[in-house]
């Protein structure tokens, strides 16, 4: 909280995209538990694409790929994205067929400190895939005051 | 002239006694009492208090993100004086009008101040000498 | 005035894997931002992405508050046969916006 | 008319090429420079430029008749790919009969209250930005050019004033930062030169498009200094002054910055 607060003092409560509560490494533990089951998660197949240094946690750029060779035989039915410190530990759960062809979703998120980032792929065999990253956000200095 | 004395006056007033200026320091505390290192720490810190940081880099590990505008304040103890540094928190100007250092302890003679801090320093007195006694420890 | 951007090939090879990314002007209002005088906005953000190829799906995307302002999405599809790709986000105070795109599959 | 084209052609090419020895010698940085790679591609990439969704919206507007005279944009100015075309890059400017420059989106009020016989749009209000990135977009790649207007040098030295006053409880200038310390770190975050080339911008710490006032806002609040009414002709010849001061630079809108 006190990591993102501004020159001039007054903007500490707009300028985190999301309040005090946060989630946990144990959080995100919990909600990839949720997902996954019992199921064993080996890392690799997936690579996870975000800068590793950004310079606003309000936009930050993700791009998850999987190895896949996307046939209805072999391919990616889902993709999920954890993180271990915004309010909720659940970023987003994409669902794909043979039909994509290529297993590669982006979109931007938001980042509430740095962090790690986690990516699971669930493949249709039922196993599970998963790749994780560090971002750190830089602090901002000069913000505006609420309005 | 009488607006003028008076005008004089209300700068001096606050802390005519304890701003003494002796060559390049105000050796007297602005509070006639120590600072607390502690406190002085946790203000140095604060990005939206001291606003320190911003510009300084300082030996405050657990603060990423540190300004290079300004010197480090590491060794800051070793290189003035508790007099010194009390000068040049409360207004630098007097000793370099070109600095960019803001005037922590000074009021007057500032432009187009907004509303909420019109009138008011950034620190108080008790803040400064806080400061003071923070940067005091940091010896090379 | 719903304000979506859409991109996508207008025509493609058989086969081809294409690329669709679409931009949405929404504010992915968290519900656990103070706003002015300290009381909590409320969450109103999009809570789910769609997109078919002549109706059937193909891709979804469940978002969560973490997703940002103006959500953007990338996916890819294989241009199996021309027809409408249909864009719908749904959400928070009964969100529905709809993109259509046509593909033409040579 | 051959010849003319010919003449014309050899224009272009001297153009060119002095605006490229121009170039390589020029060490004034656009904010994108000091961007990371991230959102450098989110900018040039049109289809993931948040600031392109405004760009397509004001696009709507123009064509949206408005006002007592039910008249759109479009009525009066044809399409704005010829008629905005290097609009933004010569604004602020002295609209005719007027004494006084006027930003972009004060000449845009103008015409909805002279021509269109409709309300101001608010300032920072979504139809607003949206028209002004919709033209500014117009010029996008286009060499900022300050009109010869000698009219305007008495605003732009009041704007130069205003840029390097010392200000606020803090006691800072533009001047200070953007100038003298420009590439340095305040905090984590690079200075830029502030050079105006994205406005309106797309910044990830508002979630939306802004507009040059509020960033200037922004810098007066981040100095603690009372910044001036949203109406107030500060604004406009601190604007004239730094379009001025990146003359030359390619305009970007619409920008995206952190």
């Amino acid at each position: 909280m006190d990591r993102r607060r501004f020159l001039a003092g007054t903007a500490a409560i707009v300028v985190l995209p999301f309040g005090p509560a946060s989630a946990t490494p144990e959080a995100m533990a919990e909600a990839i538990r949720k997902v996954v089951g019992d199921a064993a998660v080996t890392e690799g197949r997936v690579t996870l694409d975000l800068p590793p240094l950004i310079e606003n946690g309000n936009t930050v750029p993700l791009v998850v790929s999987v190895e896949s060779p996307m046939t209805v035989a072999d391919h990616v039915k889902a993709i999920h994205v954890f993180n271990e410190k915004n309010p909720q530990p659940n970023v987003f759960s994409a669902r794909l067929s043979a039909r994509n062809g290529k297993a590669t979703v982006g979109t931007r998120i938001k980042l509430g400190d740095s962090q790690k980032i986690v990516a699971i792929a669930e493949t249709s065999d039922g196993k599970f895939w998963s790749a994780s990253a560090d971002v750190i956000v830089t602090l901002a200095a000069c913000l505006e005051e609420s309005t | 002239m009488r607006a003028l004395l008076a005008a004089v006056l209300a700068f001096l007033a606050p802390a005519a006694a304890a701003q003494q200026v002796v060559g390049d320091a105000i050796p007297a505390s602005l509070t006639g009492q120590p600072g607390d290192a502690g406190r002085g720490r946790a203000i140095v810190a604060n990005r939206s208090v001291g606003l320190c940081l911003l510009c300084h880099s300082g030996p405050i590990a657990e603060e990423r993100f540190q300004g290079d505008l300004a010197p480090t304040l590491a060794g800051a103890g070793s290189r003035w004086s508790e007099g010194q540094l009390r000068l040049r928190i409360v207004d630098g100007a007097r000793l370099n009008a070109d600095t960019i250092m803001p005037p922590y302890y000074r009021a007057t003679g500032l432009q187009q101040v907004a509303r909420n801090f019109e009138g008011k320093t950034i620190l108080s007195a008790a803040q400064v000498e806080d400061v003071v006694a923070y940067l005091a420890t940091l010896k090379d | 005035m719903a304000n979506v951007l859409v991109n996508a090939p207008k025509t493609a090879k058989r086969g081809a894997v294409v690329e669709i990314k679409a931009l949405i002007l929404h504010p992915m209002e968290t519900g656990f931002r103070p706003g002015t005088m300290g009381k909590i906005i409320p969450r109103n953000i999009i809570e789910r992405f769609t997109a078919t190829w002549n109706d059937a799906e193909i891709f979804s995307m469940d978002m969560s508050p973490a997703i940002s302002a103006n959500p953007f999405v990338s996916f890819f599809a294989m241009a199996a046969e021309s027809g409408t790709v249909r864009l719908r986000w749904t959400g928070d105070e009964g969100l529905v916006v709809e993109e259509r795109v046509a593909i033409a599959v040579e | 008319m051959k010849l003319l084209r010919i003449a014309f052609g050899l224009v272009i090419v001297f153009a060119a090429s002095w605006a490229a020895a121009r170039v390589a010698t020029d060490k004034r940085r656009s904010g994108h420079q000091d961007m990371g790679e991230a959102l450098q591609k989110m900018q040039d990439d049109d289809t993931a430029n948040p600031g392109m969704l405004f760009v397509q919206l004001g696009g709507q507007f123009w064509a949206k008749a408005a006002g007592a005279a039910d008249k759109s944009c479009a009525d009066c100015h044809g399409s704005a790919a010829t008629s905005m075309k290097g609009v933004a890059a010569r604004y602020p400017a002295i609209p005719q009969g007027a004494e006084a420059p006027l930003d972009l989106e004060g000449r845009i009020n103008l015409c909805r209250t002279e021509n269109q016989k409709a309300e101001r749009l608010p300032p920072e209000s979504r139809e607003l930005l949206a028209l002004e990135a919709y033209v500014a977009h117009q010029s996008r790649g286009m060499p900022i050019a300050p009109p010869a207007d000698p009219r305007l040098g008495a605003f732009r030295a009041r704007g130069a004033e205003i840029y390097r006053a010392r200000q606020g409880q803090l006691n800072l200038s533009c001047a200070i930062c953007h100038d003298d310390n420009a590439g340095k770190k305040l905090a984590g975050v690079t200075i830029p030169e502030a050079h105006p080339t994205g406005y309106p911008i797309y910044r990830l710490e508002w979630q939306a498009l802004g507009s040059l006032k509020r960033r200037l806002r922004n810098c007066l609040v981040g100095i603690r200094a009372e910044a001036y009414a949203y109406d107030a002709p500060e604004y406009v010849m601190l604007e004239l002054f730094l379009m001025d001061r990146a003359r030359g630079m390619t305009l970007e809108s619409p920008g995206v910055r952190p």
